[in-house]
């Protein structure tokens, strides 16, 4: 078995963000999806969007900028930029839900093969279900990639033929960034768009609930 | 550097194809595109259908599309006016399809198309002409009509002020269905009055946010 | 049968306007039941909703100060108090099927003992439809108070026991303003709440198409 | 002379009373009207349902209503927070009860409830363990589930400049639910920061017209 080195979570978000075209709307989720913003380039006009009510999010302020009022999703502070706009709930969902977010960015616990993506409830008896607007985003996106680790850390396959946990939506990722590989869902399966250097296709599969296809 | 301010008005219409559902705004003359609507007409792409308030008024804006022949169908809530003679001549003639929907399903049936949702439950026109055949169910006591989105090709609407990413701000009654038109539409273009840098128009005070538009066509000398 | 005299057009519009109280608000239909603005007292706060997004209209401005973004339903030109607002037609129509206007004064071609109104569309074949917001308004406002002329030009009354023409909505006229009368629409069935000097209630119902009740 | 505005938030309280239906604005702290809910719990109406984004933060606002022993069930789309230890013990104990809903859900049925519209059907939560039981439907290929309104008896929310006419301005995303919950309720309480004269909001950046509000609560020292 070869040597790689697994993708780090800034090379992962930074590899995402190559795939952000200028003029595009886009959420990103709470936790790793967040840090994608960071690895943005600064010359393209790219417009991230925020469940409650902000569009044209910049980045996060020093301390002595933080204001009460101006959080993501995430409840973190951050800053708005010039011709960036302020709207309630009901107008924000209408953007994700109406198509009109070009791509959202999610962490998931586990997706199938067939795009199915389990997000937001482990269902253990001691949890208490919360669910935000993973559902909203999940359907309502043009396309959602997802960013996870390539397993778990029990070693457990997080691409899966079908969903073991409570699914979030259904057939809505499009692209799965792990810490090993690029993989596409399409209607022909997960074809692998790319990999770590010094991993086999074998070696990737084996770590895959599902099966993979070479591009 | 992304700038949807579009040169011409006739520009903008390079999208509009022949069959297209395009949405109009404007409550009669106030908010209604006159200048896009003229590039319309010059477009002149064939068998389209209109949703917009009314159906035109003297031989100006709307009024003038349907005359172009460029009509296949118009969706609106009130299309006989003092002035509309344009429109009933075609309609009493039988060459323009007419679907008369009350102004608030119309906005509401906008609304759901603009954000996703399926279908409405509207308590409007409840046992009228104008919901014959429809589906219907009594919820909590009260009869409502079940309602489909409109969901268009392109849509022209007036605004105000208008800013490179797509921002809008519109003038008093004039704003009526510009914000629900434009983001029930694949593409949105919307005539401004002014175009102003980025940030000059307050983020608290934007009515239509970039997203929902797609192309800024400023018209000269239009100001209030 | 004794000597009377209906009431005039602004007679009855100045009726209305005493039945409106303080704080309420209020969309006047295009025609006749925009005159009761001119009735209201000055005051009071009565806020005048518009159905193109206008709240708290005011009187009609002068040549020099009309504006064509500046209009009512009817399409004529209107000015905006200080305190009033715009917004769009998703939002103005929320306000009225929301159950948010307390008071729609419409004019009307027939109602039904029961409340049914119509007065959108007199069904002839040569007549081209058109709704524009009347319809809204029956089912959305809290109360709908009607002005019309006791019977029609040839004499019919218009105030019937089943429409015969096309209904606009419902059940759901509270109150009836005529030349001769203000009649309630109740549970028991029509009320005459008040009639003009010199007229007999038996000649008022005679000019009905359904029975009425004293007070 | 119509004056919306109420001199405490204690006294605006007094409609409220046990087994009231209570939207309360914010999303986290952003725009949780933090005194009124102090006001609240003073009131101690009973068997409350309230409906909002969180479950509530540390011990202030919203937590600290729920721990008042007022509120017997919780309608929102995020409850579980890194310190909303408050309602974890109380829902762990089985003291109340939780509906949790998808966040664009809430919303469009709250805007549903604010609207008139009866139901409807919304992508989200399609198939999931969220809308289990409810009813669904297939509309042009697309799956979608029946959701009902959500009205209130009282909406609590916090705005940033007010007038005597209840008209209101939010300040940035401290605006998120306050809108749409001042139109989804029977009695809307509005606290701001600033109360100003009438006129003094410019009409086109109302964004709460004052029909959906009826008592202005300024809260003082608290502006920006």
């Amino acid at each position: 078995m070869s040597e790689y080195t697994p993708r780090s979570v800034d090379e992962i978000a930074k590899r995402v963000a190559q795939d952000i075209d200028e003029g595009m709307y886009v959420n990103l989720g709470i936790g790793q999806p967040t840090k994608v913003a960071d690895f943005l380039p600064k010359d393209k006009d790219i417009f991230l969007h925020s469940e409650n009510g902000v569009l044209g999010m910049g980045p996060a302020p020093d301390e002595a900028n933080q204001d009460g009022d101006l959080i993501n999703a995430g409840k973190q502070y951050i800053t708005l930029l010039e011709g960036g706009s302020y709207f309630h709930h009901g107008d924000s969902f209408a953007m994700i839900r109406g198509g009109h977010i070009d791509l959202c960015v999610l962490g998931a616990f586990e997706v199938a093969e067939n795009g199915d993506i389990a997000n937001w409830f482990l269902g253990r008896p001691k949890d208490i279900p919360a669910v935000g607007g993973a559902m909203d985003l999940a359907v309502g996106a043009k396309k959602v990639y997802v960013i996870m680790d390539h397993v778990s850390k029990n070693g457990d396959p997080k691409i899966v033929e079908t969903l073991n946990l409570p699914i979030t939506g259904e057939r809505c990722v499009n692209r799965i960034y792990t810490d090993l590989a690029v993989i596409d869902v399409t209607d022909d399966g997960l074809v692998v768009r790319d990999m770590v250097d010094g991993l086999s296709f074998e070696a990737l599969q084996a770590k895959t609930g599902a099966t993979l296809r070479p591009a | 550097m992304l700038n949807k301010v579009t040169a011409t008005a006739l520009e903008a219409m390079r999208h509009v194809k022949d069959g297209d559902t395009v949405l109009i705004g404007g409550f009669g003359l106030a908010g209604q595109p006159a200048e896009l609507i003229d590039a319309l007409i010059e477009r002149n792409a064939k068998e389209l259908t209109i949703v917009s308030n009314n159906a035109g008024n003297g031989e100006t804006g709307l009024a003038l599309l349907l005359k172009s022949g460029c009509v296949r169908k118009i969706i609106c809530s009130f299309p006989r006016q003092h002035d509309s003679y344009i429109f009933d001549a075609l309609y009493r003639a039988g060459e323009i399809e007419l679907e008369v929907v009350p102004q608030g399903t119309l906005a509401a049936r906008i609304q759901a198309g603009g954000s996703g949702l399926g279908a409405v439950y509207t308590p409007t026109g409840y046992g009228t002409l104008l919901t014959e055949g429809k589906e219907t169910r009594t919820i909590d006591g009260v009869d409502y009509v079940l309602e489909y989105p409109i969901k268009a090709d392109v849509a022209l609407i007036k605004a105000y002020k208008g800013d490179r990413w797509g921002n809008l701000t519109y003038r008093k009654a004039a704003r009526n269905f510009g914000p629900i038109m434009a983001a029930a539409s694949k593409h949105t273009i919307a005539q401004v009055s002014e175009v102003v840098s980025l940030g000059e128009i307050d983020p608290e005070h934007v009515v239509t946010p970039g997203i929902f538009v797609h192309e800024v066509v400023c018209i000269e000398g239009e100001a209030a």
